[in-house]
């Protein structure tokens, strides 16, 4: 989808503004909500991709006024709703339907840093073969999926250069929609500043993206 | 520079504020989420625990400065970071979550690297832990990538026309980090003082490594 | 700017909810907000493009939540202030500063209707030929300007052609930077749909937009 | 359909509501930005009154419904307003702020035009008086360029495939006025008893003219 999240090339949002000495959580509850979301997120309902576009599919202007951590929370009880796990009268009294009885955690104290160490990679085995090669002309496809897609708009119609393989991975248009994980090509494509911004770009400056195959034309 | 996490402005007529709005609201309701997914049994309170205590005190950007370190010590170490960067930063104990396909991008004198996410907040969490707010700041995601020389001149990094700079958008689950350029009068210093050098912002290619 | 404000072809907004019966007004104070907008800019201090620009700078999470009025009334305080017809102290106290002399308003009331009426025409005679012709192709130029345009990003980079040709147009580039009306050719731009948002798009629809000469190259 | 304009949601989970949100404190706001102005001589409270009074009274849809009437009526009439609309609708006593450059635009059995502005909220104010909420709405700004038969089904308009629709983003100061499809049953009509029929969503593309 062409949503608020997809905000590269934007201009407005004024300066970058770091935080001296910045903690790693500015509170406690920040910290509980990183932790929810994981642990909830083993009970395997929703994958990584459908879990961000429960964000992207915020309302936008929540999404530009509410915090980080505060866009997972409203993330994860959307997802939570969504998969069945939660029942929205649950949510509403805070108190468990005793109809439906008591679960047993997937992710216990015990698993938390193996699962961390072991992640989840996304790279598949395949048989087919890469459509494109290393060095190839590319242009990024003038496409506006409705859905979720990785493919920003500021690239699109865009003409690039292969520049890295990475295997096949799971697609994350189809992958968000539950409807498979369809693994194909991932290559890093190099566009050239100019290419994207205009003649007022600096010559020698480029961006590079991770880019699916069905995101790409060759040029 | 921490104005962006004061709570001075309210929401009415705000500025584009992005963190700790209705803190105490929100704290109350995290609870009441974490209560109720307890009580179903759907959430572990000790996994919970054990998530927060990683990623508050074991996965950070400490991580990432011993891989650069080595990689500066050690031209071999270097050789495959550059190569294989997932095999050779899980060969120093750092894997999974965030940071399962890794690139390690280098600094030259002619080559600037600068890492970002425009369309969410991706970030290598092995190495460098969880992301700071301004590199999840609607400011640094649309801006990186238009103006990466604005967004370096804010950090105090002018640099040159005729260095190259390189920007990384993070659109898929490959992970980028940088490995700066090692800084002069540094020679024969070990790895565990080089580590002290490497700021997480040196390795997001907002920042160089300053000489000791 | 590539500002919140360009939002041609975003999703995320949800439906398009009409109010059957709606007045023109919802509160007096949105009467007042058009009122004195309209009346302070009878001192021509600024022009329609730089009170169109201070809406664009809004920070965006407000550009989002506030209403139109709402949003014409901070930006009317932002023109003022930036005239310099009215002090941040005045603002603040309420007051008039006693050491500003008080002004003769320039829009009276027998002025309102004659003012209205004869509105503010941007087209300006010109000895300039246009550079393009109805029926030629044109490609809308991949700029970024930092400052006012009107020039969606939506159609940046795509081949469209030459409907209609206006005559020359106060530019607004220029004149919401206070730089001059340079005026140039403007002209209506067909774009096929699927040009703008791909294959998906009916083959029969087109989108037409109003391009100065500045925007556009020949095909 | 007005559940654009409750105030139900409030401002901490709100929806993506646009209007009417902190209606008390404006409103005492924008009393004291007045009085201040009034108090400096920056503008006559009876010039603010006649403002309001123009778009509260005197300029709305119906002079774009008589425009509309007429051309159904007049064949020479419709032939000078889609050649020339702005000395046309002048012709008729309408000009002037936010019309100063007007361009009619003529459906008919195979084409819909559909007028919007997607940078701000650009509209012929002297034939169809000041926007309704929803022509101002990020949703019909966004939607309107990219999916216009969505936009239309939406307002109960589903038009064939082969229809073709033309949408006008009225990014200059032209602005358009959609000359509707007269519809059947309406013969011998007086232009007048015409204009009753004509809607103003009619002139902006978002639905047709029904028969009497």
């Amino acid at each position: 989808m062409n949503g608020i999240h997809d905000m590269g090339g934007m201009h407005g949002f004024g300066p970058v503004e770091p935080e001296a000495n910045e903690p790693v959580f500015h509170a406690p509850w920040e910290a509980r909500v990183l932790a929810l979301r994981r642990a909830a997120g083993a009970w395997r309902r929703w994958n990584i991709d459908a879990g961000r576009h429960s964000i992207e599919t915020l309302p936008p202007a929540d999404y530009l006024r509410l915090t980080y951590y505060e866009k997972w929370f409203e993330s994860v009880i959307k997802l939570l709703l969504g998969a069945g796990l939660v029942t929205p009268q649950e949510l509403a009294s805070g108190r468990r339907d005793p109809a439906v009885p008591v679960a047993t955690p997937p992710l216990t104290a015990d698993k938390v840093m193996p699962a961390i160490l072991a992640g989840s990679p996304t790279v598949r085995a395949t048989s087919a073969k890469p459509r494109f090669t290393v060095g190839q002309a590319v242009r990024a496809r003038g496409i506006n999926p409705g859905g979720h897609t990785r493919l920003p708009r500021y690239v699109r119609g865009r003409l690039g250069t292969i520049e890295c393989d990475h295997g096949a991975h799971v697609f994350p248009d189809s992958n968000a929609r539950f409807e498979g994980e369809k693994p194909q090509f991932l290559y890093t494509v190099r566009f050239a500043a100019r290419e994207l911004w205009g003649e007022t770009a600096n010559p020698v400056d480029t961006v590079h993206l991770d880019l699916w195959e069905d995101y790409l034309d060759a040029a | 520079m921490s104005k962006g996490h004061d709570s001075d402005h309210g929401h009415d007529h705000g500025q584009d504020h992005e963190e700790h709005s209705a803190l105490s609201e929100t704290a109350l309701r995290v609870r009441a989420l974490e209560s109720l997914l307890v009580e179903k049994g759907l959430v572990d309170p000790a996994a919970l625990d054990a998530i927060v205590d990683a990623y508050q005190s074991k996965i950070g950007p400490r991580n990432g400065a011993r891989i650069v370190a080595r990689a500066w010590s050690d031209p071999a170490y270097k050789a495959q970071l550059l190569k294989d960067a997932t095999s050779a930063i899980a060969g120093m104990g750092y894997s999974g979550a965030q940071g399962e396909h890794m690139v390690v991008v280098e600094n030259t004198p002619s080559v600037h690297n600068l890492v970002v996410c425009t369309l969410c907040s991706c970030y290598p969490w092995p190495v460098l832990g969880l992301p700071p707010v301004w590199y999840k700041s609607s400011a640094y995601r649309s801006r990186a990538v238009i103006d990466p020389r604005g967004v370096l001149r804010e950090f105090g990094l002018a640099l040159p026309d005729e260095v190259a700079v390189r920007v990384w958008d993070s659109t898929a689950e490959i992970r980028y980090l940088v490995l700066p350029e090692r800084p002069a009068g540094t020679e024969g210093m070990t790895a565990e003082a080089l580590a002290d050098l490497v700021t997480r912002d040196s390795m997001i290619g907002t920042a160089k490594v300053a000489a000791p």
